[in-house]
């Protein structure tokens, strides 16, 4: 069952990303994104952070997403034109990235044993309580620093988009 | 007891006029001044019945302000009777000076700076009364001086004004500089700062160190006292508004450098040839700003080089060992010299500006009220018995004389220029012939209300408030001795230079002139002041700027630090040419190149822990 | 009995009432505004017209089926569908009734019950505007992208105060389970007084409840929030350019959509399936006697008939509604209607609101919503929320 | 049941995060290449929430948690900032907003 879950949503993710890279138009781009970040909820889920995982749909998909969405709609974003000039990124990025995905690959096949498994259900360390205990008394001071970084951040984004008053 | 509102209260006066001021009416503005001070002035005297007779000191601590290795430093406030003397000064000519600002600023721009500006000084003045530490206490000090400067520089676009206040600053830098380094000292032979431990280990050290931490507090105090040879800053700060001469350059900040030495009496005790120090730089101080003094004639010079002069008196109280004579000289001082300037305001205010001797005169029947007032302080600064003066001169005398009686004759005559040079002002502006133009009137009320309430202090002050018996637990007094004589001499010379003043600007006005063409070298040494600032100015300040425009800046700037920096940046434009090839202005180039990082990154990591 | 088979026949029947719920609900809707505008509303088809949503079913089913040129076909195919999944989703997680037993088979009256379950339903809640936000992209038109531009905003917008209104209730309640949330409202104060979010200690939930509801018109797109349809700005705004079934799917979406938040804020605030009063005060009768005044009305026009259809089918409703008065009576059937009798007639009153402001109030304009939203609801919900985790705080 | 070996959950984690740099050096389109980072975080939450179950621990969500959070500040400060650069140069192309070269 683990395994089944697993790879229906493993598959549904890489799919999407691969869509999120493929498709021209930006919006397709953002539709698989959001398939991306639902099925990583499930395995989220599947890994016992249920906490994260509602937060993953509302933070990521609810919000982000839906910002991201309003401005491709806002700016009538269409179909990237065909005009590279960068050919390193081409010709030595493309193989670096494999490389770069075999070498992660490897160590976590050499890091971790063969009988590390993931079962659900077996780790339960991710309810909301646990999350919000860890988070108001250990990590209070990163929670807070991150509170105002949003603040800032809520800020900033008002006023780069304010409209000019001239 | 809740000592923190004390400060608390002007601050937040000098928050809401200094953040809102703007924007809120002249009544607002001084109603919150004048208010906090009230509140703060209330507040100690609720503190002060609250905490009985304070026989021991009641120290109360906030939080830690500096924990290092083994210096802590915590902001921890503490009231004993030395302190309490001083916040009733504090506050209480603090709060009658607000009043008067109210009628004198009346028609000033910069309302809500002024008061905001005055609110800061009474926070700062009573942090620094109120410290447990040397260094809470040099945070007062230090915000004093910056509230001075602000104040003296009140009217920024004089160019006096603002020059006035960058000397008094300068100058001061060098007192806090002396001041500093003997914390230094002190932290490093006591390890601690605070005013109850080094006190009490202050026994166990050698006299070596405790002179030379008295000597460097001496010259802090001399910085902001405007002592030998740092009092120039002094009357050139009459630049500012005149309740900023009575409150900050008479009253209060430029005697906490007598508070800072009688708190350290520990200290100087222990250190004879600091204490020697502490008496003849008051001595000749007081001398020799009382010669200054009789020959000027701006009504408020006068009276700085008088301030001068006065705490010249109180450093003689404290280094001849009567620490007490001197708070108690402050005190009286407080009343006399605060009404003296306010007076004078009045004048100034009265004459729409004018402050120089010489154009006034027959005022007393114009301004009948102020000439009262003044006259009271002019019996108070010269020491006619029974007014306030009289009590803590004669303390002071006294206790000079028993030290060594060369000091308690340079004092006596002091006294008889003081009495001279204040008559010969009171004299010359109210009586006689006007000499000015314009029209006199008098001041508003809630101007001479404060000038009636000081007078009143003058008067009776002295013999009201006997700070050297409240003060004994702290300062033991001296041996009573039961010769009157040197008293009646000094009252003597008192009254000898009140007539002299008589005779020369009443009866014979033509004599001053005379005796000036007679003596014209000492004349013209006395009235330009010995030509002390052209000395400075010539010794070093000239070699200063000098200096560092020679050296400093085309030597060392230029040569240097320049070429070392155009070095650099010669050397960093030349390996910037060679990478900014790989600057194509593409991001996604970029990117490559981190993620070449990133995989080299990983595969050194993989070998380097083991994986291969 | 299995897990699944168990859970599959729940899933069947929550799907069978439910969607029966959506086809009658709008045909409540229609009769409740003709009658707040003094009209009949649907009547010919059927008695009372209650066969009009099958009627409109087939109408809808039968309809062309347009795509218009230069949409994006996938989008525009897949956002109705998208969004009617997403309404019925959440509708897994809202517990109906109490545990019941039905032959030999212990089960609560919910599908699931998930440990994150508000979550889980706000979670979902926005992920539903994507649909709008698609459709009017997809097709290829400006009316509707303006619709799914002002939704968007609208439901991000909105979402902020309805989250801040939905952690005030859980503060009390202590958990995010939903069944928890309705246990843990039981009881009551002074014996008559439901111990319900909104007038729970420390801090009655009033201010929440009012916020959450406001806030839930505006993310179901009603009136007076309906911008994104506003069809005298933007002809039907992000459905202009569907039709058949996929404008079905749209509508079935907006009323699947009003259900769940109406069972969202019943749950929350409302006691869920709780009485209004203890069963000792007899509350067990209510249902009973609903049903028979409802039989006595249904009799009483029956034999006294304004058009002669009626001699007819208001006995047969009077006789139904009969049955189902005497149905109540029967302790095994009581104990399995009873919790859903009560959560339906919650649901029902707050469905009935919303219909009421339909017929009631006019729309707001764009600026205003936004506004609304961010200088109103929104400091409100936070102070509530602090206020609330004061109090809480204080006295735990 | 034996479950899923824990360093499929890492690889999958690999695979989105080179997807997400791959689209960084393929995407020209701003907005699409802002979604590539948003996939390279979302794989590196992944991988922070299988080490949170593989040690038993709950820091690795929290980690993921903030990751989140500053992936939303960050998404609301750089899409304000596209509305800026679209409005001043009206394009989408990162290599048409190159002005900083030279």
């Amino acid at each position: 069952m683990d395994v089944i879950l697993f790879l229906i949503f493993a598959v549904i993710a890489v799919v999407c990303g691969i869509n999120v890279v493929v498709q021209t138009h930006p919006i397709s781009s953002a539709i698989s994104l959001i398939g991306v970040m639902g099925s990583l909820a499930v395995l989220y889920l599947l890994l016992g952070a249920e906490f994260l995982a509602a937060a993953q749909v509302i933070v990521y998909a609810g919000a982000v997403m839906v910002l991201f969405v309003f401005v491709i709609m806002l700016l009538n974003a269409g179909a990237e034109t065909r005009r590279g000039r960068s050919l390193l990124a081409q010709l030595l990025g493309i193989p670096l990235l494999l490389v770069f995905l075999g070498l992660m690959a490897y160590f976590a096949q050499r890091l971790f044993p063969a009988t590390a498994m993931v079962r659900f259900g077996a780790f339960r360390g991710g309810t909301a309580l646990d999350v919000g205990e860890a988070l108001f008394t250990r990590f209070l001071l990163p929670f807070e620093v991150v509170s105002v970084l949003i603040l800032i951040a809520i800020l900033g984004a008002v006023v780069l988009a304010r409209k000019e008053l001239d | 007891m809740q000592l923190w509102l004390i400060p608390v209260f002007p601050l937040t006066g000098f928050l809401l006029n200094g953040i809102f001021g703007r924007r809120w009416s002249k009544a607002v503005i001084h109603t919150i001044a004048v208010g906090s001070v009230l509140l703060s002035f209330a507040w100690v005297l609720k503190t002060l019945a609250g905490l009985g007779d304070l026989s021991a000191a009641h120290t109360e601590q906030y939080f830690t302000w500096i924990q290092s290795g083994i210096l802590h430093v915590g902001m921890d406030f503490t009231v004993d009777r030395l302190t309490a003397v001083m916040l009733l000064v504090v506050t209480g000519v603090g709060l009658v000076i607000h009043i008067y600002s109210i009628g004198y600023m009346a028609h000033e721009g910069g309302y809500q700076r002024f008061f905001a500006y005055m609110n800061l000084f009474m926070f700062f003045m009573l942090i620094l009364v109120l410290a447990a530490n040397y260094l809470v206490m040099f945070v007062g000090w230090e915000g004093v001086g910056l509230c001075s400067y602000l104040l003296i520089g009140f009217y920024f676009d004089k160019k006096f004004a603002t020059n006035a206040g960058n000397k008094a600053f300068i100058v001061n830098r060098i007192g806090d500089f002396g001041f500093s380094l003997a914390l230094f000292l002190i932290v490093v032979h006591f390890g601690t700062l605070d005013f109850g431990a080094v006190f009490t280990a202050a026994g166990g050290k050698s006299e070596g160190t405790l002179t030379a931490i008295a000597l460097l507090l001496l010259v802090g105090a001399c910085g902001k006292s405007a002592q030998l040879p740092l009092y120039v800053w002094l009357p050139d700060a009459m630049a500012g508004p005149t309740p900023v001469s009575a409150l900050i350059h008479a009253a209060t900040m430029v005697t906490a450098g007598v508070y800072m030495v009688a708190r350290s009496a520990a200290i100087f005790t222990r250190a004879p040839a600091a204490m020697e120090a502490v008496a003849i730089v008051g001595v000749a101080t007081a001398f020799f700003a009382a010669t200054i003094g009789m020959l000027q004639n701006d009504i408020k010079k006068v009276f700085a080089y008088s301030t001068v002069s006065q705490l010249g008196y109180m450093f003689l109280g404290a280094g001849v060992g009567a620490f007490s004579a001197g708070i108690y000289h402050l005190v009286t001082h407080a009343f006399f010299k605060a009404l003296l300037f306010l007076a004078s305001g009045s004048v100034i205010h009265a004459l729409s500006g004018e402050q120089d001797l010489r154009n006034m005169g027959g005022l007393g029947k114009k301004i009948p009220w102020t000439f009262a007032t003044m006259l009271c302080a002019g019996v108070a600064i010269a020491g006619v018995p029974p007014f306030a003066g009289f009590y803590s001169k004669d303390a002071i005398l006294a206790a000079a004389n028993n030290h060594a009686p060369w000091m308690y004759w340079v004092g006596v005559i002091t006294a008889g220029m003081t009495a001279f040079y204040v008559f010969r002002a009171i004299f010359m502006a109210f009586l006689g012939e006007y000499r000015g133009k314009g029209h006199p009137h008098e001041s508003p009320a809630v101007m001479l209300v404060p000038l009636v309430i000081l007078g009143a202090l003058s008067l009776v002050g002295g013999y009201l408030f006997r700070v050297p018996g409240y003060l004994a637990p702290l300062f033991p007094l001296a041996v009573e001795s039961h010769d009157i004589s040197p008293m009646l001499i000094s009252v003597a010379f008192g009254l000898g230079g009140i007539a002299l003043a008589w005779v020369f600007y009443v009866v014979r006005p033509g004599l001053p002139d005379q005796l000036a063409a007679t003596f014209s070298g000492l004349y013209k040494l006395v009235y330009n002041k010995y030509f002390v600032d052209e000395i400075y100015g010539a010794v070093v300040v000239t070699p200063v700027v000098s200096g560092s425009r020679e050296v400093l800046w085309k030597g060392v700037d230029v040569a240097v630090i320049d070429g070392a920096v155009n070095g650099a940046g010669n050397r960093a434009r030349g390996i910037g040419g060679v990478l900014k090839l790989l600057q194509s202005g593409n991001i996604r180039s970029y990117a490559t190149w981190v993620l070449l990082g990133g995989v080299v990154l990983l595969f050194v990591m993989g070998v380097m822990g083991g994986l291969r | 009995m299995n897990f699944f088979l168990l859970s599959l026949i729940k899933a069947v029947v929550v799907a069978f009432v439910l969607l029966t719920a959506l086809a009658y609900l709008q045909w409540v809707e229609r009769k409740v505004i003709a009658h707040i505008q003094v009209r009949m509303g649907p009547y010919r088809v059927g008695p009372h017209g209650l066969l009009q949503p099958l009627a409109d079913v087939i109408k809808l089913i039968t309809k062309e089926d347009l795509i218009p040129p230069h949409a994006n076909k996938f989008l525009y195919l897949g956002a109705p569908f998208f969004a009617v999944t997403m309404a019925l989703l959440s509708i897994s997680v809202i517990p109906f009734g109490s545990e019941i037993h039905v032959l030999g088979n212990t089960t609560w009256m919910q599908l699931t019950d998930l440990n994150i379950g508000i979550l889980f339903v706000l979670a979902i809640s926005s992920m539903s505007v994507y649909g709008v936000a698609m459709a009017g992209w997809a097709s290829n038109n400006k009316y509707s992208l303006l619709g799914g531009l002002r939704s968007s905003a609208q439901m991000i917008s909105y979402e902020l105060p309805l989250s801040m209104a939905v952690a005030a209730p859980l503060l009390l309640a202590n958990t995010l389970s939903l069944r928890h949330i309705v246990l843990q409202q039981t009881g009551y104060y002074l014996g008559f007084i439901p111990r319900w979010s909104i007038f729970q200690g420390p801090m009655p939930q009033i201010f929440s409840f009012i916020i959450f509801l406001i806030a839930a018109f505006a993310e179901t797109n009603r009136v007076p929030f309906d911008l994104a349809e506003a069809e005298n700005e933007l002809v039907a705004g992000f459905h202009t350019e569907y039709s058949s079934m996929k404008f079905a799917a749209f509508f079935m979406a907006e009323y699947a959509n009003m259900i769940t938040v109406c069972s969202i804020t019943t749950t929350l605030f409302l006691g869920g399936w709780l009485p209004l009063w203890p069963a000792s005060a007899g509350s067990s009768y209510v249902p009973t006697l609903v049903f028979l005044g409802g039989a006595a009305v249904a009799l009483y026009h029956g034999l006294n008939p304004a058009r002669r259809m009626d001699r007819l089918t208001l006995p047969v409703v009077a006789v139904v509604f009969f049955l189902i008065a005497v149905a109540f009576l029967v302790p095994a059937v009581q104990a399995v209607l009873l919790p859903f009798f009560w959560f339906a007639a919650k649901t029902g009153a707050l469905l009935f609101l919303f219909i009421w402001i339909r017929g009631t109030l006019p729309r707001f304009r764009y600026d205003q919503l936004m506004g609304f939203a961010w200088k109103f609801m929104f400091p409100v919900a936070v102070a509530n929320l602090m206020v609330t985790g004061l109090l809480v705080a204080a006295f735990s | 049941m034996t479950g899923v070996p824990l360093s499929w959950y890492l690889i999958l984690s690999a695979v989105l995060f080179s997807l997400g740099v791959a689209g960084f050096l393929l995407r020209r389109n701003v907005i699409t290449v802002f979604m590539s980072i948003e996939l390279m975080l979302n794989g590196v939450n992944l991988s922070f929430i299988t080490f949170s179950y593989q040690l038993r621990q709950v820091n690795g969500q929290i980690f993921s948690f903030l990751v989140m959070v500053v992936a939303a500040a960050e998404a609301a400060v750089g899409l304000a900032i596209i509305l800026t650069v679209f409005k001043n140069r009206a394009t989408l192309n990162i290599d048409d907003v190159s002005s900083m070269k030279d």
